[in-house]
This record gives structure tokens, C-alpha cells and sequence, in this order.
């Protein structure tokens, strides 16, 4: 348990530096800390400090510097961005240290469901969401026969999982995958590997960075002309370095989009007078997850984990991010859309890329608790 | 040994030092990280500085006994005696494999070989089922040792940590002082000539492999109950650069050195990777040039030499 | 039609692809075992300066829209002086030592070189597009070639024959492969070594450069690129043998070829091929494949 | 009028920190041939190198054909016309012995020809396409003194080259000095055997501890005898 | 009863790619001699000794070793059955002193060499016997120096002493007096002497004085093949010796050296 004085700390620990540090990054930093100074800089008459790391994408980077952290700085909440491997290590540390652990960028749905722990928050998107928006909607607009080019980790291996549930559910059929290494240099034998498989979808279970080069090897070797190529998981970023001539019709799941709403679109604008692009859906959660924490240490009036624990799985957000809230399992439970990037002549101001083709109630898009295997969950 | 009374009071000075390192506010996770890999660059000196074999693959030992150790303790519950003496059977019998296929050729070969078969290790280890792959093993508990004495506080793993490591350097003080490191030293000197005595010198060089990753393994082993996981870093060719490094700044074929070269990489690391990010590893880098270049005796080695010239010194005064 | 119950596409793509890893794989082993060969070196950076290759071109045609064409000139020129500098700076003074110095003093700078690219770009990689020359595919009626990777293989069986026709048949080859044994001698027969070796370290490095420009177009230019790689042609070189250059670049070719089938029939097994290649080799002739036996 | 080829004043050397050579000079006359002799140790094959250059640090005055080469590097120094032959032979195993023949480069007109060596030493043309350390030690003595011939220097330097070789092939060499020296080849022999060095050379010089202890010409060597006795043993 | 040849080759022949280095050679070494081989430069006298010490395997032909057909054993088997070489160029260890050299060679028959668990004393019994043999050549002054110190000449002396200490039968030298000045020749010939006693002795040599001195019988190899053998007067009259190696007659007698 954090010590209930001195300043109150946060960490965040990140890939940086990586294929994924556009779409969390140092800017998902500055996200954290611009939470902290609109809350004022200080909470309980403690001052907020916000900590930060580069994970490199290692696992044993993240959960030593967590294990630091906690150990030697009293730190009172961990924020983990993106990769899954290294947030499912840090969730173990967390809950070995009894410290509230948010994760935000790693999608693997074994977070709040095998791996689940009792200081665990999933806040932004999982796996199973993106199977069951995305996937679903593609199988039902007649991609029946699936092969999936996975990253070859915990979030590539989930989201495969999932998504391949929902195929089935809905009725197609898995004819086999292959997996990349994290941020793999050349697709090319990995495709052809693919092709050979003479499925009508090729789906990409990966993200950031190996999601737009597998896309760009698709095109060069011609998998386009006979599979259609869909990316399981899109951030606007890659959907911006890809270009909309590239990826004009892709429909893709997210949790959030920066012209959805007046409050979505005000955040949008602060962060692109500094950055020059749009928050992801990830950055902004990282501001609201800071926010929902600091109101619950302002609520219980400690930074003890238990009672902020118990109190963030009590209470409804409500901010520009999300209407949810957490449930027994950790899982922050919201809406989640279903976009379609629009094409050239649709698109009329500078990142104006999506158009909303579904939100989907969080009760559907996420596991529900009956199937939850987290053993936080009572049946 | 040369200079014997100066070294047992280095030695009595470290060893309060250590025994004392909690109470004087050490981080005693730091510590434990530094005294793993302080063993690991011992292992590895046994090998390069009293046997003269460079292996550019010991990350493959260090690394493989940390998920054979963090497998059995995690998914079979043994305990952490159990899991790492697993691990360092397992270092063992894959350096025995190693030295089986290299140790047929010399010198750069050598090194290359060692460092192609680890890479082979690396990925068998990226791509079995019980690894973890990217995500390595991970929330490996310490346990009780030998069922009785729980380890998860820090202060009881901390003195196991510490008693392990003076075993194990007495342990490797020993063998280069034996009948057996006479041998060693005597193929380092002048191998043909080892061979027309009689010496078969591939099985000493081969025995001095497995001992050499035994003991890697080990390091490896406690490394993963300690933190409580085996990732891809420790297998990785970058590791087995590492403690190249380490026994090379602190200097090749002395005791003393492969122990203060992880001191320095290790808190060099710790208190770089905020501050520069990947610079890290440029200076790293620049340590190599630097020692490689300026400084092949190492810090301990040079220090040795200068104490050395000294007593020749006033010797002839 | 099907080969082994593969589609022929696929499996001829693989071999292909496994073509063009080989071509590679010989023009890097190559280059080491010139570099060895001549200065009793295992260059460890060289990997480093075939990654620098590739980012030189990229930067050049990011600044100053430098052609693909141009800079297949000017980046080995780039690597050969980054090359020549590194044996004056650094390698000149370890001539006589045991090699293994070389091996971790290359080490050493492999790191710095690749710490320092990290360090300003990253790890994530960018794309170097294909020379509009080049682009496209050739359909050959069994199987559709991109027209790059043809020219890959082609431009690196050219330079490697070239290389090794300068080292076995020419006078100064001999001075090479002499000046490797005891440099002091051949220098005082009137040799100028200290200037060749330089000379045949920058070349070396520039060859690394020069498949770091023609690996540009096909795969992400990254900091890691080259480290990635060098551990294979390691393994490379030590099948081959150090021996001999051809001996170096017909290995490459065939493993990678050998990697190329092993990802048709069992891709599994695709990243440690080569390296079980080696132990077997190893085995049986432990002087690899074109080696002197001892 | 015979003019000075090699003069060499106070020269000293140095391997790493050990100082090896503490003063020598010596001159050397066109087309004489001069003995080193001295006990194992006493510097001569380091007076060798250090004309050529390739001992450590070196210090002094060395002057070839009246040229200062003491700041010279090695191959500027034999592009001055100097032979050298090394003591540990140096031949080449990655060559062939034909092509470690070759190697030297030709740094004057005025070498032998091939046919004159191959006639001189046949071992070596019937093992021409040998790798150069396959042959035993014998012929690689031969080539090593073979391949200086080639090249035009004028000044040779060979150290031990009787060593090692058979009775005949020695008788061999001595008539080979003496064509040599008949060529107007001028020659410094460092020599551990006497009895070969003893007819060939127009002086001696007795090396002891790094530095020139005696010197002597042949018609003195009768009455040196003891002297002789006392540093070298014979 | 031990038999009258120590060793005994039969159509021992080594061929490289075609050249025959030796040719069809059968030796006899009578147990107790000092046996010389010499013979002309390329002669295949080294090739000979590495074949004996099986650095070489031979294309055809047996050794027969005490009775033993020894052809197809390894370098380190042989060294162990009392066969043991010294090196053309001399073999020490430098780094270590002078007396753990000697204790090198005696360590070997103690069985413990692979005991890596037991402490260096366990060896100092051998010490005695160490500085024993460092004393039949003179070196006792020298135990504990460091072998580099040595001068060559020495070098010689220790590595005799710790061929010596291997308690060979059947020692091999390789140009003993190679590169020695002339009173050092003349020490490691009455070295050689002495040390011969007891056991026997093969030696390859160019100086005539060692080999007319100390030999008890001679060999002369030509390419490859046995043209002489028997005692040095015999075989130094031989004219196709002397022609082959010894050169005009007049040097015949006294050496070239
Ligand atoms: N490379 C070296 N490094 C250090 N010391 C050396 C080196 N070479 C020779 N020496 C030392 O220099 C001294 C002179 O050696 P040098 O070889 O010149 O003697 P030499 O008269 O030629 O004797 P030899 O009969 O042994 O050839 C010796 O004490 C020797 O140990
Ligand atoms: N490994 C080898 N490959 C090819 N030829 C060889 C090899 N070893 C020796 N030879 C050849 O065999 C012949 C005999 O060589 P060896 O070394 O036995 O001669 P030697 O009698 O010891 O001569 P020396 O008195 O000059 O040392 C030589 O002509 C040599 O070139
Ligand atoms: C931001 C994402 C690309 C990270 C990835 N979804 C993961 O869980 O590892
Ligand atoms: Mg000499
Ligand atoms: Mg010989």
C-alpha cells in the first residue's frame, strides 16, 4: 500500500521510443500531466507527480521499473500504455504491491479475464471488443474464410483468439495463421505464407507500426488483388500515414474519435495546437483515466488502494472519453464505434477521416461477466 | 596469490559491505540484480579469463536457466531450490551441448559458433509454448525455501541471494586453483604443448564450458525468482555482449574484476535509462572502444599491474 | 498446380524471397570474410555499417531527394569513409593483438552506431521506395517476380564475383592476403600496408553499405536491421569457412534458399535453420563447407 | 673510391617498455659483407629490425646510402634498397611458395631471375605450388632468402638463414654470399654459426647487451680468437 | 622380456595431395640408443615425427609401439604410453614459473586433473620431484622464476626436464640445438646424454658435432625414403649421403657447424 503522505505519485510507463510510440508515446505523457495540472496540481493538499518510463516494448523493463517505482518512490498509481505483454506484467507486480494498476494502451483481454487482479482497471478497448465490433460486422458483410497475420505476442495472440470466436460464432470459417515477430522489418514471406492460403480475409491482428507495413507489403505483393485485407485494430495514426487513398472503405473499432462530440472536438484542438495531429483514442484515454483516479482519491480522501479501488468500481465516468464504468472484473465498461474511414473527396478538413457506421453498447461489446473467466467475478 | 594480505581485507570489506547493504538503504532489489549478474560475469571469466575461450553465447545459459527455473516454480509449483538447481542441470547439459559443437574450432570460430548457436537458443526460446514468447514468463513467485523460509520479502531473498554469490565465488576461486584449473591454465599458456603431455584438451576445455555455464545458469535461475520473470532479454545476443563487457571492464582473469564490471554496467544502466534513453547504449558502446583500446587489463587488472610496478619499484630502490 | 501439396506460387515465392535473403547473406559474409581475411578482424559492425548504408540512402533522398540510383553510388561511398575512419580511429591500433579484440572492439562500435540511430530515429522503421525503374513485377507465367529483387540478386552475384576476382587473381590480392598473416613483413618489402589496409576495411565497409542501400527497398529501414542479420551471416561464414570468398558466397546464396524452403514446408523452423545447418556442419567438417581443414 | 652504404650511430631500441638496443653503431662499406655475432640475446636480430623498422620506439641515426631513415616507416626504408630477411623466415601460408616468391616487389632494377633461383634452390621450384608453410623448414629458409633476390636491393639483411638447414644446402648458401658478394650486393649477416660466417665476412662485429663491444676485420681473426672465446664460445 | 625394438615402423608412408613426404619408410629404434634421423631440408623427417605422435595420420603403413600397433591411436594416447615429442621450436608455458611447468608434466599420472573441487596443495607433493628434475639440467636456481624470463638456451633445458618428468620411454626431439649459441649446444648435448639414460631417444639434428658425438646409430632420410642406416662412421662415408647432405667430403667429418 502507498504511504498516505508526501506527494502523491504517478507512474506511466510506455513504449516511447517504438513501433507504437506515435499512437501512445511521450504524448500520451503529456496527456497524464495535463490531467493533473486541470486538476489543479495537487490533490488532498498533496502535490501530484507524474513519473515516466520507456518499456521498450520488454516486458521485464516495465515490471522492474514498476517494481521500483513502487518500492522506492511510494508510488500511488500505475498508468499502463501500450503492449499488452508488458501491462500484463505490470499488473502482477501491481497486485503483488497492492497499487492501483489502469491499463489504457494494451488491448489483450486476458487482463480482466484469466490475468485479472483486484487492482486491475482495462480502461480504454480489449480484444474482445475489437473481435466483436469489427470482426463481426466484417463477417456479416460476407468475409467468411479467415487467415490472420498475428504479432506474435500477448495482444496479437488474443486478438486473434477473439476475433477467430467470433468468426465462428457468426458462422465462418478459420483456414489458419501466421505470426510476425513485434515490430518485424519484412512481411513478405509472412504474406506469401498467407496467400497460399487462399482465404477471402486476411486479417492483420497486429497494430501501429506492423499494421501499416503489413498493409504496404499487401499492396506490393499483390495479396490485395485476391484477399481483402482488414486491420483488426486501427488508430488514426496509422490511418493517417497510410493515407485515405490507401485505406479508403477499412472499417475498423475504436473507442474513441475526435470529432465525435463538442468535448471530444475541444480536447482535439488543445492537443493539435501542440502536436500538429489528432489525440488517438489512447491519448485521450490516458487524460480521463488520470482524471477518474485523482477524483476518487479526492472522493475517499486517501490514496489507499482498497477504498479507491472499491470506489472506482462504484462510481459512473463521465467525461469527454467515456460514460462507463469499471466493473467487478476491472473492465471499464463503454461504448465502442464502429467507423469506416471515408474516402478522398469525402474527407474535407485535415483528419477528418472516419465516419460513425455503429456504436455499440458496452454490455455488447465487451465479455460479458457470465463468460468472464476473472475469479474476481462471483456466479 | 599475489598480494594475499590486501586482498583479504578487500574481500572483508565487501563482505560487510554486502552484509550490510540493506541497512544502509541499498535497494536490496537493485543489489540482488547486480550480485545475479556480478555471478554471471564471474561464470563467464571462468571461461575467457582461466581458460582463454571467448563465448560471445552466454546469454543462452543465463537466459534458459531463467525460464527452465521460473517454468517448474511458476507452472509446477516447486520450490525455488528446486526450480533453480532445474535450471542450472538444464545450463548445464546445454553447455555440454555447446561445448560439444564448438569447441571443435578456435579462437574467432569459437566465439562466432558459441554466439550462432545462442541465437538458435533465442529463438526456440521466442517461439516454444512455455516461454511466453515476446511476453516472457512472467509473475514467477519466490516461495518459501525449501517449503519453510518464505522469500517474498526482500530482505530474507536478499541474504539467500548473498550467501549464494560468496559460495559461488569461493566455488570458482577453487576450481582455477585445482589440479583441474592447472590444466586450464596450462592450455591457455600453450595448448599444443598441453596435448604432447598427455592432456586431452578438449575435455578439460569442455568440462571448463559446462562448469562455466552451470554457473551461468545458476546466475540466470536466481535472477528469475528474484525479479520474478524470464523475458527475451535474457537470452538475447546484447546480454552475452553484456557481460563480455562487464568481465572486460573489470578485467579478464582477475577474481575480483567480472564482480566490479557488473557493479558499474549494472548501476551505469540503472541510472542512465531515464536520463539519456538510447543513449544508454552508446555508451555502452563507448565503454567497449574505450577498454578495448585503453584499458584490456580492466579496472581491477590495471589496478593489479600498477600495484605490481609499484613493489618492482621500491623493490629496486 | 500444386509442388508438395504447396501452391506453386507460394513455394516459388518463398524460394525467391530466400534468393534475395541469400544474396544478401553472401554479399555481407563476403565482406566480412574480405575484412577477416585482411585484417584478422571479425568485423562485428558490420552489420551496423550495412544498416548505416541503408539509412544513408534514406536520408539522402528524405533531404536532399537524392535518386535511388545516386545513392547506390554515394552510400558505400558514405559507409567506405565511415569504414576508413574507424580503421584509422580506432582498428589501426589493434594490429597485432589477439583477434579477438577486433571482434569486441567492432562490438563496441556496432552498439554506438546502432545507439545513436535509435536514438534519433527510433526503432520503429521507415520505408524507402522502390526506384520507379524498378517497380512493378514481371509476371514469368509460373510466378510473379517483382522486378527489385531480381535486380538484387543480380547486382550482388556481380559485385561478389568482381571481389573475388580482385582477391585470388591480382597482384594486389596477394599483397592483401600476405599483409593479413604478418603486415610488419610485407612492409618491409616495400608495401605500403598501413594504406591498404585502410583501403580494404573502407571496402569492406562500403560493401556493407552498398547491400544496406540494396536492402533499402524491401524492408524497413531500421536501427536494428543490421544486428538482426549479422548473427546469421556469422553462421553463414562459419558454414561457408572462412577459407575461401567464393566459398562464402556460394553458402550464402544456397542457405538462403535452404531458409527459403524451410518456410514452405515447415516455417517453424525458418529463423533456426541455418544455424542447425551449422552444428551438422560442424560435425562433419568442422572446417566448414569450403575451409582448410585445419 | 667505396662509399658508405649503412651507417647506423647511436641507435637504440625498444620492445614496449624493455630497452633492447642501448647505442649501437656500426657502418657498412658498398659491397661488404659484415658479420653480427654475439650470444642468444645480445640484440642483433633487433639491430636488424630496427634498421628496417620494426621495433618499437627507436632512437638515433640510421642512414641508408646517406639517407636518414630513422623517422621512416618500414616500407620507405626498403624502397631505400634494403633486403631484409627475417630470423622467424616469415613465410606466408595463405601463398603459395611460388607466390611468396613474387610477393616482394621489385624496388630497383638489377634482381635475379626466377630461373636463377629456381636453379639455385631446385626444393622450391618442385614445391612452387605448395602453400607456402607446407614446406618444411628447411626449403622455407630457401624461399625466405630467395624471395629477397628478386626484388634489386642491394643492401641485404639476413639473420640465422644458416639454421636449420642441411650440411650441403649451407655449403649452398656460403657460395650463394659469395656470387652475391661478387655482384656487388652488400650484406650484414647476423650468424650463430660461426664456422659459416666465419669465411664470408669482410669484418665482424661481437653484439653484447644491446650495444658494439668489438669489431675486427677477417685478416684479424686468428688473433681474436680468445676474445672470441670469451663472448661467444667458440 | 621386452622386445629388442622399441618401436618399429612397417611401409610408413605419408602422402600430401599426391606428394610423398615419406615414402615406404621401416624403422627399427633399438630400445636404449640414441637414435639420429637426418637428412637433407624437406628430407620428411617432421613429418615423420608427426606421424609418430599421430599429428599426422598416415596414408599407409603401421607403427608398432613395444609390440603394440599403435597406428590409428590419438596424439594424447600415445603421449600417455611414453612416447613424447619436444617441438622444433621450444614449448613451455611462459606464464608459469619454472617449477609448475616441471609439475605440469608430473601432474598428469596423478588422476586428479579433473578434480576442479580440490585445492591447489593437493599438489605440492610433487614439488620434490619437480625440483629433482629441474636439477639433472640445471635449473634449480630457476624454479620459481617465470618461464619468460628464461633465456632460450634454458628453455630448452626446462622443456627437457619436463619431457623428463613424463617418465617417457621413448623421447623425440626435433632439432634440440636449433638456434643455439655454442654453449648452449654443447649443454643440451651433454643434457641429452644424460637423460638418455635408461630410456631411448629418436632425434632429428642438423649439427653433425651433436650427432656424431651422442649417437648411438644413424638414419638418413632422402625424399621421403631410408638411403643409409647404421653408425655415424659408416653412414658419413657413404657417398649418397654425401652427396645427398654432408656435402663436399672434407666437411663431412667435422660438420657443417
Ligand atoms: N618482441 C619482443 N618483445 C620483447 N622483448 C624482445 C622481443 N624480441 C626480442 N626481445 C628481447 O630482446 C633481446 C635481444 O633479442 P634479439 O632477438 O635481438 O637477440 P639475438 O642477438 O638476435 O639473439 P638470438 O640468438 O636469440 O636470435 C632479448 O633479451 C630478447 O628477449
Ligand atoms: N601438411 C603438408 N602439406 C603438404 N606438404 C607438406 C606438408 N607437410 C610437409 N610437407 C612437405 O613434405 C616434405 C617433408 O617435410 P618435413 O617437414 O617432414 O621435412 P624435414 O625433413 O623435417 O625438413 P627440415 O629439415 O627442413 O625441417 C617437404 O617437402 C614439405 O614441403
Ligand atoms: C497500442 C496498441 C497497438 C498496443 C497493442 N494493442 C497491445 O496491446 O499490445
Ligand atoms: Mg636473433
Ligand atoms: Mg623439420
Amino acid at each position: 500500500q502507498p504511504a498516505n503522505n508526501g506527494p502523491v505519485r504517478i507512474g506511466f510507463i510506455t513504449d516511447m521510443s517504438s513501433l507504437y510510440a506515435d499512437i501512445d508515446g511521450p504524448a500520451g505523457a503529456e496527456m497524464i500531466k495535463w490531467a493533473v495540472q486541470d486538476f489543479g496540481g495537487s490533490v488532498l493538499g498533496r502535490p501530484v507527480e507524474v513519473l515516466t518510463a520507456d518499456h521498450q516494448n520488454k516486458a521485464d523493463v516495465a515490471s522492474s521499473k514498476a517494481r521500483e517505482w513502487m518500492d522506492n518512490q511510494n508510488l500511488s498509481m500505475l498508468v499502463g500504455g501500450t503492449s499488452s505483454g508488458t501491462a500484463l506484467a505490470m499488473a502482477k507486480v501491481a497486485a503483488e504491491k497492492k497499487r492501483p494498476f489502469i491499463s489504457i494502451g494494451a488491448g489483450s483481454s486476458r487482463l480482466t479475464n484469466e490475468d485479472c487482479t483486484p487492482y486491475t482497471v482495462h480502461y480504454a478497448y480489449d480484444t474482445v471488443a475489437l473481435a466483436k465490433v469489427a470482426g463481426s460486422a466484417l463477417v456479416k458483410a460476407g468475409s467468411k474464410n479467415w487467415y490472420f497475420l498475428t504479432a506474435d505476442y500477448a495482444f496479437g495472440h488474443s486478438l486473434e483468439n477473439d476475433a477467430a470466436t467470433v468468426v465462428k460464432a457468426n458462422g465462418g470459417t478459420v483456414a489458419g495463421s501466421v505470426r510476425h515477430p513485434l515490430n518485424a522489418s519484412d512481411f513478405s514471406s509472412f504474406l506469401l505464407q498467407a496467400q497460399g492460403s487462399k482465404a477471402q480475409i486476411l486479417a492483420l491482428a497486429n497494430a501501429g507500426g506492423d499494421f501499416t507495413n503489413a498493409m504496404k507489403a499487401a499492396k506490393e505483393f499483390g495479396i490485395t488483388k485476391n484477399m481483402k485485407v482488414a486491420g483488426l485494430l486501427v488508430f488514426i495514426n496509422d490511418v493517417h500515414s497510410l493515407g485515405l487513398a490507401n485505406t479508403e472503405g477499412l472499417q475498423l473499432a475504436d473507442s474513441w474519435y475526435w470529432n465525435q462530440d463538442d468535448a471530444s472536438r475541444k480536447f482535439a484542438k488543445r492537443f493539435f495546437d501542440k502536436y500538429k495531429r489528432m489525440p488517438s483514442s489512447l491519448q485521450a484515454a490516458d487524460y480521463s483515466a488520470t482524471t477518474a483516479y485523482l477524483n476518487a482519491v479526492k472522493a475517499v480522501g486517501s490514496t489507499d488502494s482498497d477504498k479507491i479501488m472499491a470506489h472506482l468500481k462504484s462510481v459512473q465516468q463521465n467525461d469527454f472519453y467515456t460514460k462507463g464504468k469499471v466493473r467487478a472484473d476491472g473492465r471499464m465498461v463503454h461504448d465502442m464505434y464502429l467507423f469506416q474511414v471515408k474516402g478522398t473527396k469525402e474527407s474535407t478538413t485535415p483528419w477528418d477521416y472516419y465516419k460513425t457506421v455503429a456504436k455499440v453498447p458496452g454490455e455488447q461489446a465487451f465479455t460479458s461477466l457470465a463468460d468472464s473467466k476473472c475469479s474476481l467475478v462471483k456466479k | 596469490m599475489r598480494h594475499s594480505k590486501l586482498t583479504t581485507v578487500t574481500y572483508l570489506a565487501i563482505l560487510a559491505l554486502l552484509l550490510a547493504a540493506p541497512l544502509l538503504g541499498l535497494y536490496p532489489v537493485f543489489v540482488m540484480k547486480l550480485l545475479c549478474f556480478a555471478l554471471f560475469a564471474c561464470a563467464f571469466n571462468l571461461l575467457l579469463g582461466f581458460t582463454g575461450l571467448l563465448s560471445f553465447g552466454h546469454a543462452a545459459f543465463f537466459g534458459f536457466a531463467a525460464y527452465v527455473t521460473g517454468w517448474f516454480i511458476r507452472s509446477q509449483g516447486w520450490t525455488p531450490e528446486l526450480g533453480i538447481l532445474a535450471g542450472v542441470v538444464v545450463a548445464a547439459l546445454l553447455g555440454l551441448l555447446f561445448g560439444a559443437v564448438a569447441i571443435r574450432r578456435q579462437g574467432i570460430y569459437f566465439a562466432m559458433i558459441t554466439l550462432a548457436l545462442a541465437q538458435m537458443v533465442f529463438f526456440i526460446c521466442l517461439q516454444a509454448p512455455f516461454t511466453g514468447g515476446e511476453d516472457g514468463l512472467q509473475g514467477v513467485p519466490r516461495g518459501s525455501l525449501f517449503g519453510v523460509l518464505s522469500l517474498a520479502s526482500d530482505t530474507a531473498m536478499y541474504y539467500v541471494v548473498v550467501a549464494v554469490f560468496i559460495a559461488c565465488f569461493l566455488g570458482i576461486s577453487r576450481i582455477v586453483t585445482s589440479p583441474f584449473g592447472q590444466v586450464l591454465k596450462m592450455i591457455r599458456e600453450n595448448e599444443p604443448r598441453a596435448v604432447s603431455l598427455g592432456y586431452e584438451v578438449d575435455r578439460y576445455k569442455l568440462l571448463a564450458f559446462v562448469l562455466s555455464a552451470a554457473l551461468a545458469g545458476l546466475a540466470g535461475a536466481l535472477k528469475t525468482v528474484v525479479m520474478g520473470f524470464a523475458t527475451l532479454s535474457d537470452v538475447h545476443w546484447s546480454m552475452s555482449g553484456e557481460v563480455i563487457l562487464m568481465s572486460l571492464l573489470g578485467g579478464v582473469g582477475t577474481f575480483f574484476g567480472p564482480v566490479f564490471g557488473a557493479g558499474i554496467v549494472i548501476s551505469l544502466q540503472n541510472l542512465l535509462a531515464d536520463k539519456v534513453g538510447e543513449w544508454v547504449t552508446v555508451i555502452i558502446g563507448v565503454i567497449f572502444v574505450v577498454c578495448v583500446l585503453a584499458f584490456r587489463k580492466g579496472v581491477v587488472g590495471e589496478l593489479l599491474a600498477w600495484m605490481d610496478r609499484r613493489k618492482a619499484r621500491t623493490q629496486q630502490a | 498446380m500444386e509442388i508438395f501439396g504447396i501452391p506453386h506460387q507460394a513455394f516459388l515465392g518463398q524460394l525467391m524471397l530466400g534468393l534475395v535473403n541469400g544474396a544478401f547473406y553472401a554479399m555481407l559474409s563476403l565482406g566480412l570474410a574480405v575484412i577477416f581475411g585482411l585484417l584478422d578482424i571479425v568485423n562485428f559492425a558490420h552489420g551496423a555499417l550495412y544498416m548505416v548504408g541503408a539509412f544513408a540512402a534514406w536520408i539522402m533522398l528524405e533531404r536532399w531527394g537524392v535518386n535511388y540510383w545516386l545513392a547506390l553510388v554515394l552510400a558505400p561511398l558514405v559507409v567506405g569513409v565511415l569504414g576508413v575512419a574507424i580503421e584509422r580511429l580506432f582498428l589501426k591500433h589493434l594490429y597485432g593483438l589477439d583477434p579477438l579484440y577486433g571482434l569486441l572492439l567492432t562490438f563496441g562500435l556496432a552498439l554506438i552506431l546502432e545507439g545513436a540511430f535509435r536514438q534519433q530515429y527510433g526503432v520503429s522503421g521507415q520505408s524507402y521506395p522502390v526506384p520507379e525503374l524498378l517497380s512493378g513485377a514481371t509476371n514469368l507465367g509460373f510466378m510473379i517476380l517483382p522486378n527489385y529483387r531480381a535486380w538484387v540478386v543480380l547486382a550482388s552475384i556481380a559485385v561478389c564475383l568482381g571481389t573475388w576476382f580482385l582477391i585470388e587473381r591480382t597482384r594486389l590480392g596477394a599483397y592483401l592476403r600476405a599483409g593479413t598473416e604478418n603486415a610488419k613483413l610485407v612492409q618491409a618489402f616495400g608495401v605500403n600496408v598501413p594504406l591498404m589496409v585502410m583501403l580494404t576495411y573502407g571496402a569492406g565497409a562500403a560493401l556493407a553499405g552498398l547491400a544496406g542501400v540494396l536492402a533499402a527497398p524491401i524492408i524497413q529501414v531500421t536501427p536494428l536491421m543490421g544486428s538482426n542479420l549479422i548473427i546469421v551471416v556469422f553462421a553463414v561464414v562459419v558454414i561457408g569457412g572462412m577459407g575461401s570468398i567464393l566459398g562464402s558466397v556460394v553458402t550464402g546464396l544456397g542457405l538462403g534458399v535452404v531458409e527459403g524452403l524451410t518456410r514452405v514446408f515447415y516455417p517453424e523452423a525458418s529463423n533456426v535453420v541455418v544455424f542447425v545447418v551449422m552444428v551438422i556442419v560442424l560435425m562433419l567438417r568442422p572446417a566448414g563447407l569450403f575451409g582448410k581443414s585445419a | 673510391m667505396t662509399k658508405e652504404l649503412l651507417r647506423i650511430e647511436d641507435l637504440h631500441a625498444w620492445y614496449g617498455e624493455s630497452h633492447i638496443l642501448h647505442g649501437v653503431n656500426l657502418a657498412v662499406q658498398q659491397g661488404e659483407v659484415v658479420c653480427l655475432l654475439g650470444r642468444n640475446g645480445a640484440g642483433r636480430t633487433t639491430t636488424l629490425r630496427a634498421i628496417v623498422g620494426l621495433t618499437g620506439t627507436r632512437k638515433g641515426s640510421v642512414r641508408i646510402n646517406g639517407e636518414e631513415a630513422i623517422r621512416l616507416p618500414p616500407h620507405k626504408v626498403a624502397r631505400l634498397g634494403v633486403g631484409y630477411c627475417p630470423e622467424e623466415r616469415g613465410i606466408f601460408a595463405s601463398l603459395s611458395a611460388e607466390e611468396n616468391l613474387m610477393l616482394p616487389p621489385v624496388i630497383a632494377a638489377g634482381g635475379m631471375s626466377v630461373d636463377d633461383i629456381y636453379a639455385m634452390f631446385p626444393n622450391l621450384k618442385e614445391r612452387a605450388a605448395s602453400p607456402g608453410t607446407r614446406l618444411s623448414g628447411g626449403e622455407q629458409q630457401m624461399l625466405a632468402v630467395a624471395r629477397i633476390l628478386r626484388t634489386g636491393a642491394r643492401l641485404l639483411l639476413l639473420d640465422e638463414i644458416s639454421e636449420g638447414l642441411a650440411p650441403v644446402i649451407v655449403q649452398k648458401l656460403a657460395e650463394m654470399i659469395r656470387a652475391l658478394k661478387a655482384r656487388g650486393y652488400t650484406i650484414v649477416l647476423v650468424e650463430q654459426n660461426f664456422r659459416f660466417a666465419a669465411p664470408l665476412a669482410d669484418r665482424f662485429y661481437v653484439m653484447e647487451h644491446g650495444r658494439i663491444v668489438q669489431q675486427f676485420a677477417q685478416a684479424e681473426l686468428q688473433g681474436n680468437t680468445a676474445m672470441l672465446q670469451e663472448y661467444l664460445g667458440v | 622380456m621386452p622386445a629388442e625394438f622399441i618401436l618399429e615402423t612397417q611401409g610408413l608412408t605419408k602422402e600430401f595431395k599426391g606428394f610423398v613426404a615419406v615414402n615406404h619408410v621401416d624403422l627399427k629404434v633399438r630400445r636404449g640408443h640414441i637414435h639420429a634421423l637426418i637428412g637433407p631440408n624437406g628430407a620428411g623427417k617432421t613429418t615423420f615425427f608427426n606421424l609418430l605422435t599421430k599429428f599426422l595420420p598416415p596414408t599407409r603403413g603401421t607403427i608398432t609401439y613395444n609390440g603394440v600397433d599403435i597406428t590409428h591411436e590419438k596424439p594424447a594416447q600415445t603421449a600417455r604410453r611414453g612416447i613424447v615429442r619436444s617441438f622444433q621450436i621450444s614449448a613451455v608455458f611462459p606464464h608459469m614459473t619454472v617449477l609448475e611447468n616441471v609439475r605440469a608434466a608430473l601432474q598428469r599420472n596423478l588422476g586428479t586433473s579433473f578434480h576442479f573441487w580440490k585445492p591447489e596443495s593437493s599438489l605440492s607433493h610433487l614439488h620434490d620431484r619437480a625440483r629433482q628434475l629441474l636439477a639433472t639440467v640445471g635449473l634449480q636456481e630457476f624454479a620459481d622464476e617465470l618461464t619468460v624470463n628464461l633465456p632460450y638456451g634454458r628453455k630448452r633445458a626446462l622443456e627437457l626436464a619436463t619431457t623428463m618428468a613424463l617418465e617417457p620411454e621413448l623421447m623425440l626431439l626435433d632439432e634440440p640445438t636449433q638456434g643455439m649459441g655454442h654453449e648452449d649446444v654443447s649443454r643440451v648435448t651433454e643434457l641429452i646424454k644424460k637423460v638418455s639414460a635408461g630410456r631411448t631417444i629418436l632425434m632429428v639434428e642438423h649439427n653433425m658435432n651433436v650427432v656424431s658425438s651422442i649417437a648411438d646409430r644413424i638414419t638418413v632420410l632422402q625424399r621421403g625414403a631410408i638411403i643409409a642406416d647404421g653408425p655415424y662412421a659408416e653412414v658419413s662415408a657413404n657417398p649418397q649421403v654425401i652427396e645427398a647432405y654432408m656435402g663436399s667430403t672434407d666437411t663431412a667429418l667435422q660438420g657443417a657447424h
